[in-house]
């Protein structure tokens, strides 16, 4: 069974990391703002996510597990306002001139 | 070499790095900037010693820690009064310049009315 | 150690000033005002109480706060030199706080006013500040204690939210704030190398190593960058300048004094055997270049308040000299003794001094609208009292008998004769020429008859006019405080070398006022240039305030300012 | 053993400082200063300083970079302006050759610093007992050393005061900072709705946990201030005028409640700021809890800045 959870833990932290490194790169090579917003909010959400989630098997107490969750949700929320204030700043310059 | 060690190294440099900031940097707000940046050399420093008196089973020597949190709390203070004094400067002036603090400049020798 | 009897006042000395701030903030308005006036007598009456138990006992008075001892907890300590200082600063606070009830008081039943409501806050805060830097044995708190007065102190350069003082008190803070973070980084390598912030304990532990050097070197410039020594004055002269009156003297009489007293405690308290002679030596030197630079521009200036504050870097220089005649014969460490007397009776009738003439120049500049020296013509007709204050202060810094500089002169002449140091001889009597010449200069002005119809001026308070006299009055008999005197010093004071002496200070003043001021003193329509003497003599001027300028640029002031770090720590390991 | 990753992370804070530094732009030098504040928190954990970790997230990264992102954005038009003012190619020299100086003698320092190292760990072990409390930061700043931490609440009031007195004369008295009109349909306004409720249960529990845990009042605090700036930016809420009665009140409760406690520990236990035995926790606690509306008011103001709008509405 710790086997089978390790395995999980692995494969799930790989696969955000996969997110995370991908999300750079687009952040670095993307053309524009908007569409570096949104490499940056792949890391955020999915990475972060999977991270999490592979992670949940590994803790030793059920509100630590809860901590993790919360950590998560806090993220995609301050990420998705931030992308969403960002964007619409953009959209605001571009229409003025 | 450990991470005590490693990280006071890293701290003297931020505050080599922040000195020449404050000297070079005419514009205020990056002088300002520079405090903050020798600010952190200098905790860092604290916490690297701080790291080195690990002992009686804690990961750190907790006096040090302690006033750190002291200091770190009175770095931001010193920020605040100076952004503020810097924002009200340039409402009122125009500039931020703090380089024309003599609005006479030395006038020739003698002047006689 | 152990907190002996009593020690609860340094906690009291403390705390009731921070305490007035806390219920001034509260209960604002005119309250400020009345709290600010009750905080001041309590603190009186604390810091009264502690020097007569001082002078009963004579042992260190000493507070374990939370009875935690060193090095885990923090104690509070008051030596003969700590009392001295803070029973100083309990009389000029009196003293301003008198002084600025006219100008910041406010009537009753009108709204809070900005300007008034902080000046008594913050009043209060540096003195609070300045009582803990006076108390405090930690390190660590002693950096919290600076901060706070930098923190009260540059609120009081812009007051009046001018531009200019603005500016002033930006760079007061950046400056300031530099200081700090090295005196700060000093602290931490002594925790590192040492294991406690405690002054006596550090004493004990400290050897003259690599560290020790670079804590010394750090920690003294840092100090000296916020107590304006020459060449890191860059912020003083528009910060005192620009300020309003009570503020300046606040500034100028107290404020400084805090990170000079550090200096003091950081040399003789917890390094007396790390720092050299050759090290003093430096700090004496900066010390008197400061007499002279601050002197020669000062001498330079057109407005009155630019002058006394251009005075306040050469007092400071004063401030300096005592160091290098303070080690013992073999040169090996610093010892309390009758320079380091000396020193601390500068620093006390500087205080009192330099806060009178900002007052006095305060109260000219309210009377007339401006603070022109050449315009002062008719002053002292106008407003004796005042003209009065500003002589008799001029006088007190000059060393007459019977000021406390006099004897402070006294004591620091026979350490430098005991220690065969014949050139700081030379600048102590020296530095009061320069002064001379300043004081002269303001009063040939003052006391000058005005040309033609007689200035009108506006009435100023009397309270104002009368503390600053008391003030001055203070320093100019401070001597007499410190009865007994020291027989073999002071033969008698009346002696015709005395008084030639004196007469010499006065011919060699008035000469420096006639050569380098920037207007003519004698027969002011005749021609600017004068005769040769006078052209070389106004050259000379014109180049140290060309160089004054050139050195309070920032660029230069703070590469001065490591320059200075390294030369010291040079200096202190080329041992 | 050092590891790689220290290495690296070394390695990153000391270019994002350099960047902060020389950077042309003062934004982008912020920016990189941010990334720098959030990349210290790792140094922190790794140095096993986690309630330094804390407040460095919150206060050293958090609310400076707000500040100087802030400021930035005002003072944009300045910058050429600052920019003709830098100083030659030789004194630039001169200034980098001094600093490597004394960052050398500072590195050389740390090289001959005494090991084993001075602690004073095993005395905080020792006596630890007597405050009742289980984190040991928690008994350096509220027993051992309770002076600094009263001064420390004394430090942020007067620079709160400092900020205030450079109001214009004419707005003494009223709000600070400029009033806020964001949509009130808008993201910003939607989550100054739903995050407060829980910024503030996460700032309580910080606070809470303090005693025990890496966590504190500062760090509490802070994310408060976080909240009530938010509600405030997104126009939910405005500043209140500085000359509130409640607002002066709590500003100096805090403080007056240690001195309080303090002048009573003359009394019952022999010492300003000792606690009597026994209920040394509780008061440490009742001390906490009167700081954390303090804190949260001044940290949160000092953001706001000075009063810019008259007294009357």
């Amino acid at each position: 069974m710790s086997f089978i959870l390790d395995l999980w833990t692995v494969i799930a932290v790989a696969g955000g990391a996969v997110f995370f490194l991908a999300g750079t790169t687009g952040l670095l090579r993307f053309p524009d703002a908007l569409t570096r917003l949104h490499a940056l909010t792949k890391a955020d959400n999915l990475g972060l996510g999977l991270v999490v989630l592979g992670l949940l098997p590994q803790v030793d107490s059920v509100s630590t597990g809860l901590k993790l969750l919360c950590i998560w949700g806090l993220v995609l929320l301050s990420g998705a306002t931030a992308s969403q204030l960002i964007a619409r700043a953009l959209l605001r310059r571009d229409a003025r001139p | 070499m450990n991470a005590a060690t490693l990280f006071g190294l890293c701290a003297a440099a931020l505050i080599g790095i922040g000195l020449y900031g404050l000297i070079v940097n005419p514009h205020p707000l990056r002088k300002i900037l520079a405090f903050n940046v020798i600010g952190s050399g200098v905790f860092m420093l604290f916490g690297a010693i701080a790291r080195r008196g690990a002992a009686a089973g804690m990961g750190g020597d907790p006096v040090p820690q302690a006033l750190l949190i002291t200091g770190i709390v009175v770095a931001f203070s010193a920020t605040a009064l100076a952004v503020a004094l810097l924002l009200r400067l340039f409402d009122e002036t125009g500039s931020v310049t703090l380089a024309s603090d003599a609005p006479d400049k030395v006038q020739p020798g003698i002047d006689d009315a | 150690m152990l907190t002996t009897p009593g020690g609860i006042l340094l906690v009291l000395a403390v705390l009731v000033p921070f305490v007035g701030v806390l219920l001034g903030l509260a209960l604002g308005g005119r309250h400020v005002q009345r709290v600010a006036a009750v905080t001041v007598l309590a603190g009186l009456a604390i810091v009264a109480s502690l020097a007569s138990m001082l002078l009963q006992s004579g042992d260190t008075v000493v507070y374990l706060l939370g009875g935690w001892a060193p090095p885990l907890g923090i104690a509070l300590r008051a030596d003969s030199l700590s009392v001295g200082m803070m029973l100083a600063v309990a009389v000029v606070v009196c003293g301003i706080g008198l002084y600025a009830r006219s100008d910041f008081g406010s009537a009753a039943g009108a709204p809070e006013a900005r300007a008034s409501f902080t000046y008594w806050l913050l009043l209060l805060a540096v003195w609070g500040s300045l009582n803990l830097v006076f108390v405090s044995g930690d390190l660590f708190t002693l950096y919290v204690a600076l901060e706070l007065l930098t923190f009260s102190g540059v609120p009081l350069v812009c007051l009046d939210g001018r531009g200019e003082t603005l500016r002033a008190a930006l760079r007061y803070l950046l400056f300031a704030l530099a200081g700090s973070l090295l005196y700060l980084l000093g602290a931490v390598l002594l925790y590192g190398a040492y294991g406690t912030l405690d002054i006596a304990l550090l004493a004990e532990r400290i050897r003259p190593e690599p560290i020790a050097w670079t804590v010394a070197a750090l920690m003294t410039v840092g100090l000296l960058a916020k107590t304006a020594l020459f060449p890191l004055h860059l912020w003083l002269p528009p910060a005192h300048a620009g300020a309003p009156a009570a503020a300046s003297a606040v500034l100028s009489a107290l404020v400084i004094k805090g990170s000079w007293f550090l200096v003091v405690r950081l040399w003789f308290d917890v390094m007396p055997g790390v720092v050299t002679l050759s090290a003093a030596q430096l700090l004496a030197g900066l010390g008197a270049a400061a007499i002279v630079v601050g002197s020669v521009v000062a001498l330079r200036q057109e407005r009155l308040k630019l002058l006394v504050a251009y005075s306040t870097i050469a007092q400071i220089g004063y401030l300096f000299l005592m160091f290098p005649l303070a080690f013992d014969a073999a040169g090996s460490a610093l010892v309390h003794g009758p320079a380091l007397t000396g020193g601390l009776l500068q620093a006390v009738s500087h205080a009192t001094a330099k806060a009178a003439m900002f007052m006095a120049a305060g109260l000219i500049y309210a009377a007339l609208g401006h603070d022109r020296i050449a315009d002062l013509a008719g002053v002292a007709h106008a407003m004796p009292v005042t003209v009065l204050t500003f002589a008799l202060a001029g006088l007190a810094l000059m060393g007459v008998v019977p000021s406390g500089a006099y004897l402070a002169k006294k004591l620091l002449l026979d350490a430098a004769d005991g220690s065969g140091q014949w050139w700081w001889t030379m600048v102590l009597q020296g530095g009061a020429v320069f002064t001379a010449g300043y004081v002269v200069l303001v009063l040939a002005h003052a006391l000058r008859r005005p040309s033609g119809s007689v200035p009108p001026v506006k009435r100023v308070s009397r309270l104002s006019e009368f503390a600053a006299l008391a003030l001055a009055a203070c320093s100019l008999l401070l001597a007499f405080a410190a009865l007994p005197l020291p027989g073999k010093l002071i033969s008698n004071p009346l002696a015709p070398a005395e008084l030639g002496a004196t007469l010499l200070v006065f011919l060699g003043g008035a000469a420096l006022a006639l050569g380098l001021s920037r207007r003519p003193l004698l027969a002011p329509g005749r021609d600017a240039a004068g005769g040769p003497a006078r052209r070389v003599a106004v050259a000379v001027g014109v180049a140290f305030e060309q160089a004054d300028q050139e050195i309070r640029r920032w660029p230069s002031a703070t590469l001065g300012l490591l320059a200075l770090a390294a030369l010291f720590g040079w200096l202190l390991a080329a041992h | 053993m050092i590891d790689a990753l220290n290495i690296g992370l070394a390695g990153l804070i000391l270019g994002l400082a350099f960047w902060s530094i020389i950077a042309r732009e003062a934004f982008a030098a912020v920016a990189g200063f941010m990334a720098y504040g959030l990349l210290l928190t790792l140094v922190w954990v790794q140095l096993h300083g986690i309630d330094v970790a804390l407040t460095e997230a919150a206060i050293g990264g958090g609310l400076t970079g707000a500040l100087l992102i802030g400021a930035v954005s005002r003072l944009r038009s300045t910058e050429a302006a600052a920019r003709a003012e830098q100083p030659g190619a030789p004194a630039r020299w001169l200034a980098a050759g001094v600093s490597a100086a004394v960052a050398a003698a500072l590195a050389l320092c740390v090289l001959v610093l005494p090991d084993p190292a001075p602690t004073l760990a095993p005395a905080v072990a020792t006596h630890i007992a007597v405050t009742e409390v289980g984190n040991p930061i928690t008994a350096v700043l509220m027993a051992f050393r309770a002076m600094d931490t009263l001064l420390e609440a004394i430090v942020l009031l007067f620079a709160l005061i400092g900020v205030w007195s450079l109001a214009p004369d004419r707005f003494w008295g009223g709000r600070p900072g400029l009033r806020q009109h964001a949509d009130p349909n808008g993201i910003l306004a939607y989550v100054a709705r739903i995050l407060p409720p829980i910024g503030v249960i996460a700032g309580i529990y910080i606070f809470w946990v303090g005693a025990d845990h890496p966590g504190g009042k500062f760090q509490g605090a802070t994310l408060m201030a976080a909240m009530w700036l938010l509600v405030m930016m997104a126009g939910l809420a405005d500043a209140p005028p500085i000359s509130r009665t409640w607002l002066r009140l709590l500003l100096v409760a805090g403080p007056l409640v240690f001195i309080a406690i303090g002048v009573v520990g003359v009394v019952t236990a022999d010492a300003f700021l000792a606690y009597p035995e026994g209920i040394a926790k509780p008061l440490i606690l009742v001390i906490e809890f009167a700081l954390m509306p303090t804190l949260t008011l001044i940290l949160g103001l000092m953001l706001v800045g000075a009063p810019k709008r008259g007294p009357l509405p």
